[in-house]
């Protein structure tokens, strides 16, 4: 059996083991190394599977695993393929960046560090084997290897009660969606009689007609849907978000936020690239309804709020919202339209690349402040000329998010526009664009605290602490810079949808 | 066309099965002859066990609930052995009743200080929780009656070594992932549990 | 005569009813233990629907319930260890009590 | 180098910017040279531009094209014609003026001056290019540095009505969300544009302008009688269209001086030359069947908008509401669908730019002087600043169009072209003159003549060279296009021609 398309899972769990024997040899006054090697160790397997699998050093058939046209491997039920690939390459970056976070919120000499960073990686691993699965079992298992490391990493503050709250919200919503896609896997399995997702496709393909004459079919794909909305925080899904965003430690949020969602919204392409194409209108609509739904209310919530955190929370439903219209006109394309159903698609994983870049920038700025208490708008007052760089930063990833040129954010809700547009979904597009208006009303608020008012109170972040800082630089650095170039991640999105699309 | 070749050699590897049109079905334990579970004794499970699932969501001392919860674990046991599995009865009665509810029982124990009888046990919710709960019943039970009412009669020489094979080789990869989840699970509640030393 | 049908709508019921205590719950514990309804009664319809199916198709739905129960496992293990700390920290496990999370 | 002219008028001022930020905060004036230089640069590249520009040449010239995103057919592709060209220039001139009249400028004067340099670079790179998804980007970077820069240099509360909030934060807020909501609903129209383009003939969907204009989207049933509204209202927004104009006084006069001169100057032309280019461009049949109820609204804009500055005593507010009116003119030249009406829009917009950036300027001097705006404050100022009584008395006259000034050219084109159009809604708007020289006449009485508050008998009105240079600049300008109106009318005719040409053959 060959694993070696596999490789980068097995490193990384590899590397995960690896941290938690370290915890175990290391004194108590150096456990600090312990963040260092994480991140160092993850950066490498990102320079590994960036150079290796980049240029598609795939091996031949073995014995378990199947070869695909573009040089991935089908393993029973996994798929390692280019388009895995570029969802890994995004995990990595949102583990290294959380990582980071993580080595400026936490003290030196905080306890149980070698688990900290251990759960972190173990959750990268879930969500890697959750953008591959192809069968409902193994989507079912690399869910929960997801989910389990997040409950706990979010009451990880033992002796604050607010962190313990979030955690415990979090895995109780957690545990009851984990039950809803359970029983809806068990619905589908028992319409169909198959777990594969490639067999949903053939013979009889996932048509509206067969939703309509079967219902246990419906109503399993039904509760799929509302458990992977649950996950993504889609209205009505979302009463958890804003108390866990609040409670949780701000570097877990920042991770959470992104890996989750993002492995849920590959996977949502996955599925969508295997099967279920036939019945895309009846997606089109669900999508449709969720992302008008969370766009809006995401978007009302958010105005008034005055944590930091819960009001990026509320956005962060509304940027699910946008997904969700891309998404919708994904669904919603027939199959014989290619260059939009093309179109579609890259702006789905382009605009992944967008949120994935702004949110965890806008998170590191917020991670710095909440490492000294300050969470609320207010405490951003005459920020900026304290602190020019972080708000400067702060300013970009906010307007990134509000969807402002000229960074990465607008040219992701361009083509996510597009898109819908393309797939004549006109309503949606008028309301995403007025969403989008609307909410540069509350980014505006927290830039207007950090440039125009005055400070009331004196915030003092401490001494600069270098990781973070070039991170931060990074980040925002990135957002201006996709936002000036897009066509760099075009072509990776391009690139990694190669093996679909020519197919059609 | 490798994928054939696994699902080949699956079926290759597996024992006989029984063939279908012989009225005689035997199982693989002790070769019990069997013809179909017998209406009675499904119906008495599933009494005991929605008895006791309505009565886990709504007495209002907890630790009498988790005791149903184990009879409930204990219906469900049974409800495998009537569908011919006796492995997942086993295992049901060793982990479910055995660990997990008994893990539960200790939980309900070790917070005994904050639930008190006088409180109130369920939030707002619990009216309009009713109707909401019927209705999706409804739904659910209206679509189940679309399925063909197959009969619970196909049965294998030797079932538990069909699963074995299925795990070993199908689903050897979800199969390796259960063991991080556990240790995952492991470190976690570690993590959670034991006080640092500076606290 | 028992067939598929009547374990699923057991199954069904007891979903429900699993969904009904993990709505209205307060006690996070409580919700626990209606989320493990939820668990069993998806396990119920794996096996009972694998007899609709024949070969590698049966056996994994005979299959399905032991990763569940495994990841059951896993999940009160963590979930408890949530419960604890959280009353450790502040000397309740109602999820309204708990209230200091709020917008 | 000659061909890459565009892409340095729309880099420079970023350049500056850039540069800016990396210098010292203590140093205002190396940072006030760099602006200073970038303006030069700005002023400089739209004159050589203009120079160059060669009527009886192709329609678009100074292209420059690359590839940006090749998947969506979205280039980065600059180039100007007869329409841009005026528009051009106008940004040439005002940037370099609003730099001069923000010499002024005490307080953070390096992130001012960014800010200020990012509007302009935005206005420049919307004038030029000729890809409807690089407009929306420049339109935006054009007008979200105006809420900062309105929100922390702007003006606290004047206008009595509204003391409930300071101004500056209300008007800065109302500002952005009206042009975001214009810049929302142009998003929408350019996507329909960009999706109905393979229906009205062209072999792929395209983003890019000049392919867009080779489409006919008159074969699509009711397009463009949807969408040109849609477009309309939503340049319509930023250019002041009534009911929509209520940010545009509250905006202008909350803004420090430069900022209103810019606002006023230029970003109000960009709603103008959007419908002119985009609106009217590409959907002449949508035209034809809206605009005579647009000129309806043209005639509202230009009498009501007189009507409110008469009423008006705060000086920066009668300004502002000329502003609206003036544009009401604009308007009525483009509906009025001949070439003479559309001279005179095209006239309008960069003879309005000048001298409404004139007055803003003399505004912000005078309340820099005297610390106040109300109009009843001041008076008898005459003697003892007859620079600003003699600038303010010219600008105030060209506003109400006397003959050889550059709104003289403008209104007359504009009612001649209207006159042929819509004989009784012109002869309507020409009581907006009276109004126009009515309240014109009563400000320059208020403020310069009658006797003089005491407060100012102390007054030292002087003015550094920046101020003299950058007013008498703008008058000068002023006066050259009036005497002259050849200048732009005859690069514009070209350009005109083929757009009005579609009308006449919707009329047919």
């Amino acid at each position: 059996m060959d694993l070696t398309s596999l490789s980068p899972e097995i490193l990384l769990l590899v590397l995960s083991v690896g941290i938690l024997g370290l915890d175990w040899f290391l004194p108590k006054k150096e456990k600090y190394v312990i963040g260092y090697c994480a991140i160092l160790g993850l950066s490498l397997i990102f320079i590994v599977v960036h150079f290796t699998y980049g240029t598609r050093l795939f091996p031949e058939a073995a014995n378990v695993l199947m070869s695909l046209p573009d040089g991935g491997s089908y393993f029973q039920g996994f798929v390692v393929d280019a388009l895995a690939l570029f969802f890994k390459r995004l995990f990595m970056v949102a583990a290294l960046l959380a990582l980071v976070y993580s080595l400026a919120y936490f003290s030196e000499d905080a306890p149980f560090q070698g688990e900290y960073y251990a759960l972190i990686l173990f959750a990268t691993l879930g969500c890697f084997l959750l953008v591959s699965a192809s069968d409902l079992l193994a989507i079912f298992v690399s869910f929960e290897l997801m989910s389990l490391p997040l409950y706990i990493l979010c009451s990880y503050l033992k002796h604050n009660s607010r962190s313990s709250e979030a955690g415990l919200k979090y895995f109780l919503m957690g545990a009851v969606t984990s039950a809803l896609l359970l029983y809806g896997i068990s619905l589908v399995y028992g319409s169909l009689g198959t777990t594969d997702l490639r067999h949903l496709v053939s013979p009889g393909p996932v048509s509206l007609v067969r939703l309509a004459q079967d219902p246990v079919l419906l109503m399993g794909l039904l509760f799929i849907l509302s458990a992977l909305a649950f996950k993504i925080a889609a209205v009505p899904f979302h009463m958890w978000a804003p108390d866990v965003y609040e409670g949780a430690p701000t570097p877990v949020v920042a991770f959470l936020a992104v890996a989750p969602k993002i492995a849920v919204i590959g996977l949502l392409i996955r599925v969508f690239l295997s099967s279920m194409s036939e019945a895309g209108l009846f997606w089109s609509w669900a999508f449709a309804i969720l992302g008008a739904l969370s766009m809006t209310v995401g978007n009302l919530m958010a105005l008034h709020q005055q944590n930091l955190k819960r009001l990026l929370a509320y956005s962060g439903i509304t940027q699910m919202g946008y997904f969700l219209v891309g998404l919708s006109a994904m669904a919603s394309l027939p199959p014989l339209s290619v260059p939009s159903l093309q179109i579609a698609y890259q702006a789905v994983l382009f605009y992944l690349v967008a949120y994935l870049f702004s949110e965890l920038t806008a998170f590191g700025v917020v991670t710095y402040l909440s490492a000294k208490g300050y969470e609320t708008v207010n405490s951003c007052r005459g920020l900026s000329s304290r602190y020019p760089i972080v708000s400067l930063v702060f300013l970009i990833s906010l307007l990134s998010l509000a969807g402002i040129p000229p960074m990465v954010g607008f040219v992701g809700k361009f083509y996510l526009f597009v898109a819908a547009f393309s797939s004549k979904l006109y309503w949606l597009v008028a309301l995403g664009v007025l969403n989008s208006v609307v909410s540069l009303f509350y980014y505006l608020r927290i830039a207007k605290a950090m440039y125009i008012e005055k400070e009331s109170q004196e915030v003092k972040l401490g001494k600069p602490f270098i990781p973070l800082e070039t991170a931060l630089w990074v980040g925002g650095f990135v957002v201006v810079l996709i936002g000036i170039f897009p066509k760099l991640v075009v072509n990776l999105a391009v690139s990694a949808l190669q093996r679909y699309l020519v197919g059609f | 066309m490798n994928k054939m070749l696994i699902l080949m050699n699956i079926l290759l590897t597996l024992p006989k099965r029984v063939n279908r049109q012989n009225q005689e079905y035997r199982f693989g334990f002790g070769g019990i002859s069997e013809r179909m579970i017998h209406p009675f004794v499904f119906y008495v499970l599933a009494t005991l066990i929605v008895g006791f699932a309505l009565l886990v969501v709504t007495v209002r001392n907890i630790f009498h609930s988790g005791l149903c919860l184990i009879g409930t674990f204990l219906g469900v046991a049974g409800i495998y052995v009537s569908l011919h599995n006796y492995f997942l009865a086993a295992t049901q009665l060793l982990i479910y009743s055995g660990a997990i509810a008994v893990l539960i029982l200790f939980g309900i124990m070790m917070t005994q200080r904050s639930w008190s009888l006088t409180s109130r046990t369920h939030n707002s919710l619990w009216l309009i929780g009713i109707p909401v709960s019927a209705m999706m019943a409804f739904l659910m039970i209206r679509s189940a009656l679309t399925l063909p009412d197959s009969p619970i009669k196909t049965v294998w020489e030797n079932l538990l070594q069909a699963i074995g094979s299925v795990l070993m080789q199908v689903y050897v990869l979800p199969f390796e992932i259960i063991s991080v989840v556990l240790l995952v699970a492991l470190i976690g509640a570690m993590a959670l549990g034991k006080e640092s030393e500076e606290a | 005569m028992i067939g598929v049908v009547h374990y699923v709508i057991l199954s069904a019921l007891l979903f429900v009813i699993g969904l009904y205590g993990a709505m209205t719950r307060k006690n996070g514990i409580s919700v626990l233990m209606s989320v493990e309804l939820m668990f069993n009664a998806a396990n119920i319809n794996f096996v009972a629907l694998s007899y609709r199916f024949r070969d590698v198709a049966f056996l994994a739905g005979q299959a399905f319930p032991l990763f569940v129960i495994a990841i059951a496992a896993a999940e009160v293990t963590v979930g408890l260890a949530i419960v604890l700390s959280l009353y450790r920290s502040s000397n309740t496990v109602n999820l309204d009590e708990a209230n200091q999370l709020r917008g | 180098m000659d061909s890459e002219a565009l892409t340095i008028f729309i880099l420079a001022p970023l350049l500056g910017a850039l540069v800016i930020s990396f210098l010292p905060k203590g140093k205002p004036y190396l940072i006030r040279f760099v602006a200073f230089l970038s303006g030069l640069v700005m002023l400089a590249i739209s004159i050589m531009v203009y120079a160059g520009y060669d009527p009886a040449g192709a329609r678009w010239q100074f292209q420059v094209q690359y590839d940006w995103i090749p998947t969506l057919r979205i280039g980065y592709h600059l180039g100007v014609d007869g329409i841009s060209l005026p528009m051009v220039l106008l940004t040439g001139i005002l940037s370099l003026a609003a730099i001069l009249a923000s010499f002024g400028i005490k307080e953070r004067v390096k992130e001012y001056f960014v800010l200020l340099l990012l509007v302009e670079s935005g206005v420049a790179g919307s004038f030029v290019s000729l890809d409807l998804f690089f407009f929306i980007l420049f339109y935006e970077l054009a007008s979200l540095p105006i809420y900062f820069l309105i929100g922390i240099w702007g003006s606290e509360g004047q206008h009595a009505s509204r003391s409930w909030v300071t101004t500056r934060d209300f008007s800065a807020l109302k500002l952005i969300l009206y042009l975001q909501l214009g810049g929302a609903l142009i998003f929408i129209g350019f996507f329909a544009l960009y999706l109905f383009s393979v229906q009205a003939g062209l072999s792929h969907h395209t983003f890019d302008l000049v392919e867009l204009s080779e489409a006919n989207f008159a074969h699509i049933p009711g397009f463009a009688r949807i969408v040109f509204p849609l477009l309309f209202i939503a340049f319509g927004i930023e250019a002041g269209l009534f009911p929509f104009h209520t940010w545009l006084p509250d905006g202008h006069s909350a803004a420090p001086t430069a900022v209103s001169m810019l606002l006023a100057g230029v970003l109000l032309k960009m709603g103008g030359y959007g419908i002119m280019r985009f609106a009217c461009g590409l959907l002449p049949d949508g035209a034809h069947t809206w605009l005579q109820f647009f000129g309806i609204i043209a005639v509202i804009n230009i009498l009501y908008g007189a009507w409110c500055a008469l009423k008006q005593t705060d000086i920066k507010y009668i300004i502002a509401y000329s502003s609206v009116s003036h544009m009401g003119i604009v308007f009525l030249g483009i509906a009025s669908q001949n070439i003479l009406g559309w001279t005179g829009a095209l006239f309008q917009m960069f003879s309005h730019g000048i001298i409404t950036a004139l007055l803003f300027a003399l505004a912000g001097l005078i309340y820099e002087k005297t610390h106040s705006r109300n109009v009843l404050q001041h008076g008898g100022l005459a003697p003892k600043a007859p620079f600003l009584a003699a600038t303010f008395i010219v600008g105030g006259l060209a506003s109400l169009g006397l003959p050889s000034m550059s709104g003289f050219v403008a209104e007359f084109l504009t009612f001649m072209g209207a006159y042929g159009f819509l004989k009784v809604l012109m002869i309507i708007a020409t009581l907006g003159l009276v109004l126009t020289a009515l309240y014109i006449l009563l400000t320059v009485k208020k403020v310069f003549f009658g006797p003089l508050n005491e407060k100012y008998a102390n007054q030292e009105f002087s003015h550094p060279w920046w101020e003299q240079v950058h007013v008498v600049g703008l008058v000068i300008v002023m006066i050259v296009f009036g005497i002259m109106p050849s200048l732009i009318t005859s690069v514009a005719q070209s350009s005109l021609g083929p757009i009005v040409r579609a009308f006449h053959g919707m009329m047919r």
